[in-house]
């Protein structure tokens, strides 16, 4: 399984989320840069955490529109696995790769904690691991994850089931508690928590773990 | 020529900041001032030939960057 | 005012200045004068007393001197640290001034060619009632996470405080620890003649060019807009300033480097250049400015944030270029190293400084200045008033410093890098070393009262308490760096209790093994004359060779016993008890005995480290009981504590006597364990056991969980949260 | 009455956003644009007798918790 993890100006999880796959699945990942032309052929691709371009102007916007963009988007339409952690995640709405957008914090604070999410479904690449409605603990931290998107937009979510994870207990403001979310297709997910730092039970949870496996037990069978 | 981008959040969408300034207001006795809502401004020198192409130029990084229109909208000032 | 003194360059050092160069400085080289020869950069109040510190220990690779300390944790490998205060800027501007604070600390640590792995940070407040208290701590806060969280460092452990010393004078110290190879530690040192000086990093501007240092006639005509005092950080240059360092360092092309703190390019260079023994000349033509028309003044005193200056080997230039177009950061040679031991500046064609090194430094200023011992102890201690059991803890928790600070650390992203293996509210923090076994425990540490109460006891007794909280970890204490933070040295009895800190941190540095590495001095914390309490704030790191020790340590276990090791509590004047329910404290802190600290910590350390104890915490502020409650609220669990002699009850619970630690042993581990505190000659005492919930006192006080956590963690967001 | 108040840094106060905002518009290929700053607008309903009583309201609130004026200046508009 090839996994490919896109480093921009301010990415700062591109090493702990490579650490996670090479301790989860022992496979090594590239880890490249958003000034090459293309993406190099991969089963998933991650865009980790971080403050791309210091989140100045919008969180993930001016990383949105990197050339190397261009190519993520035609992949993700091909039906390649993304995943946006993060920062990644800001990114992909600021592509509009995912659905709506993400706010400031409603404390207007930077938040950083264990929180108890809850798997929406166990049928998709991500979470085939997980139990339907498991509740599980995963790290968050983050200033702007505070899920915002239109009704319409919103009712559309819900009808195609496309969200991934909720917050068991309001945390950012998020609305309807959305914490990660598929695409229609459900080959791009979005998630504020962070998964890489929850591989190991000696740092708290290792609730993580199983995203990254979820994804290998889809590529092996 | 300088122009300046001044972006807005939409209506409909909730504005944390403008409401604890608003609250903050309020604690410091504050009554007669309501619905604030905060926005950006973003100003910089443009090379144009004229101001209807530092218009259409200015509008393009807009929609391209400056602002989100999933939930902001902007009004442009040339001068 | 003459152009001196509005330098701040008072009569005799204008004399000095003027004899050292026979004729007349320039502008230019007046402003290097005054920034050299200023207490932050030169010491000259504390730099005779510095010396007396205890420097040295097996485990010392480098000292004070270097941008940071560095120790050996064995493989190879070293931990690079220091702390540094940003008392003055935090007050005028609380966000930008405590991110610049973390922003260096965090460079003088890559500098030396470490990742930074961790930060930590000491920020103390006035009163909680205040009009200013809630805008500097929120402000402060947001800044400190604001740009560690930015650059993708965790901010894993730090404490706050408040009290009435601080209204006009808040104090933000902040500590960065790093993760460096052995044998690949760089140093500050220029050499090679005609090697060039590069510079790296933002542009400079006009920011933190000090008013005090350069308000003068001439420079009038420019408005005061036009001279930011207040720096801005830029962590997103910063985290690409770092990893473009980190990248080049592993190319063999520094000679030496050295960040540009205060008094920037003045400093970094006169520094380089000192300790190399040579001379350095700097073309400003060739510096990357951000607006036009710098003077020469200007450049040489700017204060821009995210920037380093180095001497490279002249074949690796091209190299050096190319690493730091990759990451998009200004890259400039601005100069080379000179036999002349001269710095020589010049702009335009117009030489606008030549000084002999040695003036800026060895030959500056250096004042013994007086101080007087004026004995303030043995005040009588005041009654305690009556106040029922249940209240007194209840009041504790819920009192501005000992009450939980999870508003704060909620802020700060603790988990990046993914090796934090203790959450907030612990001793310390722990991160463990990426593919190893070992991991670093720090913590920061000093206790206001007592060293206002006794500086040099209070001194002894924060590296004393650092040195208990990272045994209470389960690490080996290694060093130290700290932060002192004061009143005016001028004046004679704040100048003695400074020299009665140093001499207290090196008494205890030296019995417990825990040399000074690093550290920093912020004198002049008074506004209208009133001086804050003295606050010497020590940043401690220890070492824990295998992280499984620690794999059963921590939660409690219900039916577990607690312990209590040290001798039992009663020592009340001085204490948080006094203090909070007086409004005031008495003179008198508590004694503390080096050989005692060094007995009982060991033991406690070979508790941990043959597994035989389940969790540990040290009795600081407050007295054993507020230990108790924080330990069964962290897991929220219960305790049964047993007060033998009712009549003593108030001394042992909220006793602040020193050298103390509560444990939890398994009751099969018992026998095991007393045998060995026999041997050891450690003093214990069985106090109770863990239950599932509620704290019950000699079954006559009983608190529930939920009383103690609401005491313990409504106050900060009751105040906090009725702001904008 | 409506009021806006505008806050800009200062000029010589040194701006990430604005710096990243131009690099990142250079990036695209948008070189005639430069000097690039962002600042606030503030947006509220005031009561007020008159306009002239409503500006010192305003200039009140900004100086005491709108604008942070060791770095920002600002300016107000009342319609
Ligand atoms: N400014 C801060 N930054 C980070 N952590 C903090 C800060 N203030 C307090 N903490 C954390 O809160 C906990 C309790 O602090 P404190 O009462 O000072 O601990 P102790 O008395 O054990 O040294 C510690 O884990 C400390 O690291
Ligand atoms: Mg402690």
């Amino acid at each position: 399984m090839n996994v490919t993890i896109i480093r921009f100006p301010g990415t700062n999880c591109d090493l702990d989320t490579a650490n996670a796959v090479k301790k989860v699945l022992g496979i090594e990942p590239k880890i490249i840069s958003c000034k090459e032309n293309k993406i190099p052929k991969s089963d998933l691709i991650i865009i980790p955490g971080g403050f791309s371009y210091g989140d100045y102007l919008r969180s993930g916007a001016i990383a949105a529109r990197e050339p190397i963009m261009d190519d993520l988007e035609l992949k993700g339409n091909q039906g390649v696995y993304i995943i946006g952690i993060c920062n990644g995640f800001q990114i992909l709405t600021e592509r509009k790769l995912l659905p709506g957008s993400l706010l400031k914090n409603s404390s207007l604070k930077f938040i950083s904690k264990n929180v108890e999410l809850k798997i929406t479904r166990n049928d998709t690449y991500f979470t085939s691991k997980y139990q339907t409605n498991e509740i599980v603990n995963i790290p968050i931290a983050h200033h702007d994850g505070n899920f915002f998107a239109d009704q319409d937009t919103l009712d559309s979510i819900e009808a195609n089931n496309q969200v991934a994870f909720r917050y068991l207990n309001p945390v950012n403001g998020s609305l309807n508690n959305i914490a990660g979310l598929y695409n229609k297709n459900l080959n791009i997910l979005g998630l504020m928590p962070h998964p890489e730092r929850a591989v190991d039970i000696r740092t708290g949870t290792k609730d993580g773990s199983r995203v990254f496996e979820s994804a290998l037990n889809f590529y092996s069978t | 020529m300088k122009a300046i981008v001044y972006i807005r959040l939409k209506t409909e969408v909730l504005d944390p900041q403008g409401q604890a300034i608003e609250s903050a207001l309020k604690n410091l006795g504050e009554s007669t001032i309501n619905n604030i809502r905060q926005g950006k401004l973003i100003e910089m020198d443009i090379e144009a030939k004229n101001i209807k192409d530092a218009e259409e130029k200015i509008e393009k990084i807009t929609k391209s960057l400056l602002a989100n229109t999933v939930i902001e909208e902007y009004s442009i000032e040339i001068s | 005012m003459d152009i001196y003194e509005s330098h701040s360059i008072n009569k005799e050092e204008k004399e000095l200045l003027l004899n050292y160069l026979g004729r007349d400085p320039s502008h230019t080289e007046i402003g290097i004068f005054s920034v050299m020869w200023s207490e932050h950069c030169s010491y000259k109040s504390s730099r005779h007393w510095l010396k007396k510190l205890h420097t040295k220990g097996k485990q010392v690779i480098q000292g004070p001197g270097e941008n940071a300390g560095v120790v050996d944790i064995g493989d190879n490998q070293a931990i690079i640290f220091k702390m540094e205060s940003h008392n003055h800027p935090s007050f005028i501007e609380p966000y930008q001034g405590a991110a610049t604070g973390v922003g260096g600390i965090m460079r003088d640590v890559f500098t030396m060619g470490a990742r930074p792995i961790a930060l930590l940070n000491s920020i103390r407040f006035g009163e909680f009632t205040h009009p200013k208290t809630k805008f500097l701590l929120s402000g402060v806060v947001a800044g400190i996470g604001g740009y560690g969280n930015c650059v993708g460092i965790p901010t894993i452990a730090g404490e706050t405080g408040f009290d009435s010393s601080y209204n006009g004078n808040n104090l933000v110290n902040a500590m960065c620890v790093g993760l460096a190879t052995k044998d690949k530690i760089f140093y500050s040192k220029a050499s090679g003649i005609g090697n060039p000086v590069v510079y790296v990093g933002a542009k400079t501007g006009r920011d933190g060019i000090h008013g005090a240092t350069m308000a003068s006639g001439e420079f009038d005509d420019e408005s005061e807009k036009n001279r930011p005092t207040v720096q801005v950080g830029d962590p997103y240059a910063e985290k690409l300033l770092l990893e473009a360092c980190l990248e080049l360092m592993q190319k063999d092309a520094i000679i030496s480097i050295q960040d540009m703190g205060a008094a920037g390019l003045t400093s970094s260079s006169v520094e380089m250049a000192d300790k190399g023994k040579v001379g350095i000349e700097l073309n400003l033509n060739n510096i990357p400015t951000r607006q036009q028309n710098l003077t020469a003044y200007e450049m040489m005193l700017s204060e821009s944030q995210e920037r380093m200056l180095m001497v490279l080997k002249p074949e690796k230039t091209e190299i050096a270029k190319e690493v730091f177009k990759k990451w998009g950061v200004d890259f400039a040679i601005v100069g080379k190293i000179t036999e002349t031991n001269n710095i020589v500046v010049s702009h335009n064609g117009i030489i606008e400084a030549d000084i002999p090194i040695k003036f800026l430094t060895d030959n500056a200023p250096m004042y013994k200045r007086k101080k007087i011992n004026k004995n303030k102890r043995n005040q009588k201690s005041q009654p305690i008033p009556s106040i029922k059991t249940k209240d007194a803890i209840l009041k504790l928790l819920n009192s501005p410093n000992l009450c939980s600070k999870k508003w704060v650390w909620e802020q700060y992203d603790r988990t990046i890098m993914a090796n934090t293996l203790n959450d907030a509210g612990r001793d310390g923090g722990i991160v463990r070393i990426e593919n190893t076994e070992k991991a670093i425990a720090m913590s920061c540490d000093v206790n206001p009262r007592y060293c206002h109460a006794d500086a040099k006891i209070g001194a002894m007794q924060a590296v004393a308490e650092c040195w208990r909280n990272i045994i209470s970890m389960g690490a080996k204490p290694l060093a130290i760096t700290n932060c002192l933070n004061f009143g005016n040295p001028e004046k004679p009895e704040i100048m003695n209790d400074f020299v009665e800190t140093i001499e207290g941190i090196r008494d205890a540095s030296i019995v417990l093994d825990f040399p000074v590495v690093s550290g920093n001095v912020s004198l002049y914390n008074e506004t209208n004359g009133v001086a804050i309490k003295n606050t010497p704030t020590i940043g401690g790191v220890g070492l824990i060779e295998s992280i499984g020790v620690l794999d059963n340590f921590g939660p409690l276990n219900i039916g577990d016993s607690i312990y209590m090791i040290g001798k039992k509590g009663s020592h009340l004047s001085c204490s948080s008890l006094e203090e909070v329910c007086n409004g005031k404290s008495s003179i008198n802190p508590p004694e503390i005995d080096l050989n005692q600290e060094k007995l009982n910590g060991t033991g406690v350390l070979e508790l941990i480290q043959e597994r035989i104890i389940t969790s540990c915490h040290d009795i600081s502020d407050g007295g054993m009981i507020v230990a108790i409650c924080e330990m069964i609220m962290m897991d929220n669990r219960g305790a049964a504590i047993n007060i033998v002699d009712d009549t003593k009850m108030i001394g042992e619970l909220f006793g602040e006597d020193q050298s103390r630690y509560i444990i939890t042993i398994p009751p099969e581990r018992e026998s095991i364990f007393e045998k060995k505190m026999k041997k050891l000659g450690v003093k214990y005492e069985l106090i109770g056991c863990i239950t599932s919930s509620q704290l019950k006192i000699n079954d006559s006080i009983v608190i529930s969980n939920n009383e103690i956590r609401d005491a313990y963690e409504s106050l900060i967001p009751s105040i906090m949260n009725n702001r904008a």
